[in-house]
């Protein structure tokens, strides 16, 4: 008897999605019992929502977002992270050099433009912070997350912030090269915020507890053939989604491995796994510039380690 | 004169069919437009109602069948009061009224649709129906215009078929409201004779609106003249002619004498008025 | 039950007031009944609670969408009138126009906001293009449809007189379709208030648009509720303006 | 200038697509003319040569929406008719119902499909729903204002045959509304497109709303707007369809 | 007989002012509902169309107005062919067709609101005008009805207001269609002599739609009989009584003899058909 699991990603089926579709379309969660169905997402702050109204049993999803829910919604059913994927927070700012944007500091007083709901910019203040910079001496223009980059490339606002791997590609399609930019990943410039996590509900977590766990092995398996081989696991992405350009997804999939994935810390602890320590000060990160004032979580209450596979089969990373 | 009048069967047979008890309508505080009708149709009898325009004599009709509630008195149909629109009534209003999405012959059969026995009876005998159709069609000389709609029909043709959907279901209670205002002398004579057949067959009651006296005088047992707004009842003659009559009739110095005597009445009531 | 013993006319003044009161008893009852929770669908107390205590933010983001609603629904109504009035007199028109129109419409606007923006920047004017755009399409197709459907006969009382195109549409043609033309602004209103609201959603700083993605960025979905009450009672307000002008102008029409 | 020599009746069968003609041709004008680059604003070629390209997943998206949409569209065709008919037969309910409508409909559906979702999962359904849910309500406001509007002379024409209110409607309310009614019908349609199309870019696998939103995320402006076109296509092929239905039935009220 | 014609001046004096030259028109492909029409009627000729109802006397009306295109022939009027609606027209449709969203005396007033000069001039003589339309409203009893909506109005209300409506702006061509078709015999007749006194101050010329043979031999110069559908001229008739006519005339044998004269020879023409 196999468990049913319907499965929310965080966005459309895009390079990031292939460890997820490979290991459905190569039988991984079969092997473990599961019947994974997968649909494509909103956003990885939605999918949270999605997660715990019950409308799926688990989802690839924003970890704050996660924190922000829990202490906003200390009654509704609750839900955990029972795996990191994105290690760091692919959250970046954008400028162009042109403009003289060199630094965090030279933003002060300038304009920049993201939805207000970008990861980059309800986290400003952390960034702000962490760089010696008055949270409010920019302003923002809020804009749907396809127009950001629009926006900064006709220089209607001086920067932007959004996913490094997402932007970017956006960039360098309106003909901005990598090199014209100015790039400030949020965890290189102080912010240790955790990114995308699996999470999964807490009653579908007691009641099919070893499908969690097996989920979360037919993953690592898929993210590991991943890490081997992104220009072949592309294929998985192009198999839901006929309509993706292949060199596009392969180039996004590989800079959210470098930026996000493939991190030291990921490297050390192995795959998946959260340092108790630094989620418990992220958390209290969030709160702060979520202004969350009670109910704020324990780390425990947001990360559930119980499910993660051993840690030499997390050790996925190719030399 | 009261010798013939014994000939004239309907209105002595006839038990009491439609009754109004002193009454008025306002349609609105300019006054009332009919005021005060105290009358008794009997069942079977043919009555015209003669009258100055604007008098009330449609807002009559319109009480008659109970799509219009009196504001004062009160309105007995065949025993009972009438609180709405019976179901026992077939009209030809003033304006033809022909509904415009439907062609002649649907226009004519619209009442089998909505009057029992022969809504449920439609289905099933449809060709029937076509035929008694078709045939009043033809007596009002509208076969050849069946399948056209109102519009690419003449003013007068309108009004004949609108005559043919009040009489389709064999109404027991028939109003007509000038039914014969748009046509020729030559058709109305001819729809004159039509519709005393008819009536002489079926023996509905018949509320007929005209301007015609001789019309009045050659179709109806009873003559009800109305005043000037605010309508009242002002005079009712019977007809004393016996039945079948023909056209020859109106020829005779009796009939002229009636209609030359009810033309005099009316024109000395509207001197009074004026004055 | 003791409302049944009110008035007829009374019963009627009341009655919208009585709908509100009974949708809100509805609203509150079903979510409670179902127990949905609040960050999907907040209860009436939970929306009261919001809106009383953000009344200020949420008014000052009402006014700049009701007046950006305003502005884009009166270009709308200009525009409607003009295109219905010439896919309605001219078979031509009608036959090249209408396809066009519809398939236009069927376009989400949103599609379009983000090249509003590139064109004019952030804020008001591609919310008011928006509310035009989305609104005009309704008054087309009921205007023209009025006029399409004048009676002949009615025209004809004119035309005898010798007069021009023009004087039939302002005499007889655009007075015939004005119930219809009223209706269809019940209908453009709505769409002019999505029209801003979704334009002020993709890009913008003030609005009930910008608010409602504010609050469910921050996961505030009684604040994003709030937000669509706002949204509902202007456009109840304006209802009610224009059924108080239809009334004064179309009385001949409504006489039952 | 040919084309003016044509028959008037060649002139206005070729009407529409002399229309579509002109329109591409002032769309790529004015894109080569201002520079506007693809991907803000692609040009019909880029357009076309992306149809092309993906004619095979636009073909099948488009269907997924055509279905969704119709499956929508005819519940709200439906229940608008019942609630024009609700709404336009007594003055209580007119007065009770119109300005909760209106409110209802000043509300963005999207706002409900992250509910909708909820209940119903991604996909079809919310689609469905949402397609109805933002297409009843011009039929209600035409089927409503035609009911209120209705002659009383010509519901004379049943009520003195002692009619019930159910046959005055269907015999004669009904059938005066009818070109109201079809009127109603092309709004009803685009917004029912324009439902699905707005649900599937926020809760789908599948149709144009979700290859649109696919294709904007990787910034292929010219698959977007091979998107827009299919949708466009649909809503015109709709459009047909129910002009070729208004057509044999309210020929009556067309008569010039 | 022809020493009282020559006192009936219009004939004689006027210049050809509607000329129709061999005039047909067909509907649809059911055939000519006029053919073959043809004659001319002088300028200040008062004439008047008899014929069976569906004949195509409105169809006449509205050739003559440019509201229709003959589809066969030319008519010309004043001198120039006819390609679209005169300018100088007044017309009553045989359906009163009344705006319903303007009052009586706005519907009066519409005329007014269209032809010059009146146009350019009602803004500034507004008082003037609607002293002129009350006026008008007075003369046919409807003073009192000025703020009434049409559907207020009885069935001949409308109707006169309707005439009104054709009087208005003093037009050169005045078209009736059948006017006083839903008013009794006395507000007829005393229309009757209100339209004479008009016309014979004015001089219009008059084309009347009429159903009454005493009101075509009562008011017209010249009487053409229509045919049955396809409508021909079969019978054109001078009236010779002199002007102006008092309702004495009526009752004069000469008066009676024409009109039972025209009933005949109609009379003949139907049993000829009918063969
Ligand atoms: N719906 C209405 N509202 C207000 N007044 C009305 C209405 N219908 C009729 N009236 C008034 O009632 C009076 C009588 O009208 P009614 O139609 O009964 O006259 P009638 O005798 O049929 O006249 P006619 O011979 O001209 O048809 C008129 O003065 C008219 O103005
Ligand atoms: N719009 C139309 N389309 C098709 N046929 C029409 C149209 N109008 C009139 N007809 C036909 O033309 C013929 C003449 O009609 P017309 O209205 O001129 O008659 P009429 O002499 O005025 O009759 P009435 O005295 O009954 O008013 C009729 O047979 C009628 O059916
Ligand atoms: C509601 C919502 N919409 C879009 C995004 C943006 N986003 C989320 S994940 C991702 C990249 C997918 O791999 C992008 C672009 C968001 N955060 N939230
Ligand atoms: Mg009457
Ligand atoms: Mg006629």
């Amino acid at each position: 008897d196999t468990v049913d699991i319907d499965f929310q990603l965080d966005w459309r089926f895009e390079g990031p999605s292939a460890p997820f579709l490979m290991s459905a379309s190569r039988g991984y969660f079969e092997d473990e019992g599961l019947d994974v169905s997968i649909d494509s997402g909103s956003g990885s702050a939605e999918t949270i929502n999605r997660v715990a109204s019950g409308a799926y049993d688990m989802g690839f999803g924003d970890l704050n977002a996660l924190v922000e829910f829990l202490a906003n919604n200390p009654d509704a059913p609750s839900l955990s992270a029972v795996f990191v994927v994105y290690d760091g927070s692919p959250a970046a700012v954008f400028a162009k050099k042109s403009s003289g944007i060199e630094e965090p500091a030279d933003l002060a007083g300038k304009t920049l433009a993201a939805p207000s709901f970008d990861t980059g910019r309800r986290a400003w203040p952390l960034f702000a912070r962490a760089n010696d910079l008055e949270a409010d001496s920019v302003s923002w223009d809020s804009v749907d997350p396809a127009l950001r980059e629009q926006l900064l490339a006709s220089d209607d606002v001086d920067a932007i912030t959004g996913f490094y791997f997402t932007s970017l590609l956006n960039l360098e399609s309106r003909g901005i090269a990598e090199e014209d930019l100015v790039i400030m990943p949020f965890p290189e410039y102080g912010v240790e915020l955790y990114g995308n996590v699996i999470v999964a509900r807490d009653s579908f977590i007691e009641e099919h507890p070893e499908a969690v766990s097996g989920f979360l092995r037919a993953f690592t398996r898929g993210m590991a053939a991943t890490l081997e081989d992104p220009d072949g696991a592309v294929d998985y992405v192009l198999e839901r989604d006929d309509l993706v350009e292949r060199d596009m997804e392969v180039r996004r999939l590989k800079l959210a491995i470098e930026g996000s994935i493939d991190t030291p810390a990921a490297r050390e602890n192995g795959l998946g796994a959260v340092d108790m320590e630094r989620l418990e000060l992220t958390i209290g990160q969030v709160a702060d510039v979520f202004e969350l004032e009670d109910n704020v979580p324990s780390a425990e209450d947001v990360f559930n380690s119980d499910f993660l596979p051993d840690q030499d089969d997390r050790m996925v990373f190719p030399d | 004169m009261t010798a013939t009048a014994t000939t004239n069967a309907a209105p002595e047979t006839g038990r009491p069919f439609v009754a109004f008890d002193h009454v008025s309508l306002a349609y609105d505080d300019s006054g009332n437009a009919i005021e005060d009708i105290d009358l008794t149709i009997t069942e079977g009898e043919f009555v015209a109602f003669v009258g100055p325009s604007g008098c009330g004599k449609s807002t009559f009709m319109k009480l008659c069948t109970g799509l219009h509630q009196p504001t004062a008195g009160r309105i007995t149909v065949d025993g009972a009061p009438v609180n709405g629109p019976l179901k026992i009534t077939g009209m030809a209003f003033q304006n033809a009224t022909l509904l415009p999405w439907r062609t002649t012959l649907d226009n004519v059969m619209l009442p089998l649709e909505i009057v029992q026995p022969h809504r449920s009876r439609l289905r099933r005998h449809r060709k029937d129906y076509v035929e008694k159709a078709m045939g009043l069609l033809q007596t009002v000389g509208l076969d050849g215009y069946a399948d056209s709609y109102p519009w690419q029909l003449s003013g007068g043709m309108q009004q004949r078929a609108s005559i043919c959907r009040a009489l389709i279901h064999d109404p027991r209670l028939l109003m007509l409201d000038e039914p014969f205002g748009a046509l020729d002398a030559f058709t109305r004579e001819e729809l004159w004779s039509v519709l005393q057949d008819l009536w002489r067959q079926q023996r509905f009651t018949v509320v007929l609106v005209t301007h015609d006296l001789r019309e009045a005088a050659y179709l109806a047992d009873t003559i009800y003249v109305m005043s000037k707004r605010p309508g009242r009842i002002i005079e009712q003659r019977q007809v004393p002619f016996p039945r079948p009559r023909h056209l020859e009739l109106t020829y005779t110095s009796e009939f002229s004498d009636l209609v030359y005597d009810l033309r005099a009445r009316i024109g000395s009531i509207r001197e009074e008025n004026t004055q | 039950m003791s409302f049944l013993r009110l008035s007829p006319e009374m019963q009627l003044r009341l009655a919208p007031w009585a709908a509100v009161a009974l949708l809100l008893l509805i609203w509150e009852g079903t979510v409670r009944a179902l127990g949905v929770p609040q960050y999907i669908f907040p209860g009436v107390i939970d929306t009261a609670d919001a809106l009383i205590q953000f009344h200020q933010p949420v008014a000052r983001h009402a006014w700049q969408t009701f007046w950006t609603t305003v502005i884009g629904f009166a270009i709308g109504v200009v525009v409607g009138l003009l295109l219905g009035v010439i896919v309605g007199s001219s078979k031509f028109m009608y036959r090249a126009c209408y396809p066009l129109l519809v398939a236009f419409n069927a376009i989400p606007k949103v599609a379009f906001v983000p090249i509003l923006v590139v064109w004019f920047g952030i804020g008001t004017v591609p919310a008011i293009i928006t509310a035009f755009l989305i609104s005009f399409f309704p008054i087309v197709v009921n205007v023209a449809t009025g006029l399409a459907t004048l009676e002949p006969e009615m025209e004809d009382v004119l035309r005898v007189l010798g007069a021009k195109r023009r004087d039939v549409l302002f005499k007889v043609g655009l007075p015939r379709s004005l119930p219809y033309f009223f209706a269809s602004l019940k209908v453009a209103i709505t769409l002019a208030f999505v029209g801003t609201v979704v334009s002020e959603t993709v890009a913008s700083n003030q609005g009930i648009g910008y608010l409602m993605m504010s609050a469910g960025s921050q996961m505030r979905m009684p604040l994003v509720f709030a937000g669509l009450v706002a949204i509902s009672v202007m456009a109840m307000v304006m209802y009610q303006f224009f059924a108080w002008i239809e009334n004064r102008m179309t009385g001949w029409a409504h006489r039952r």
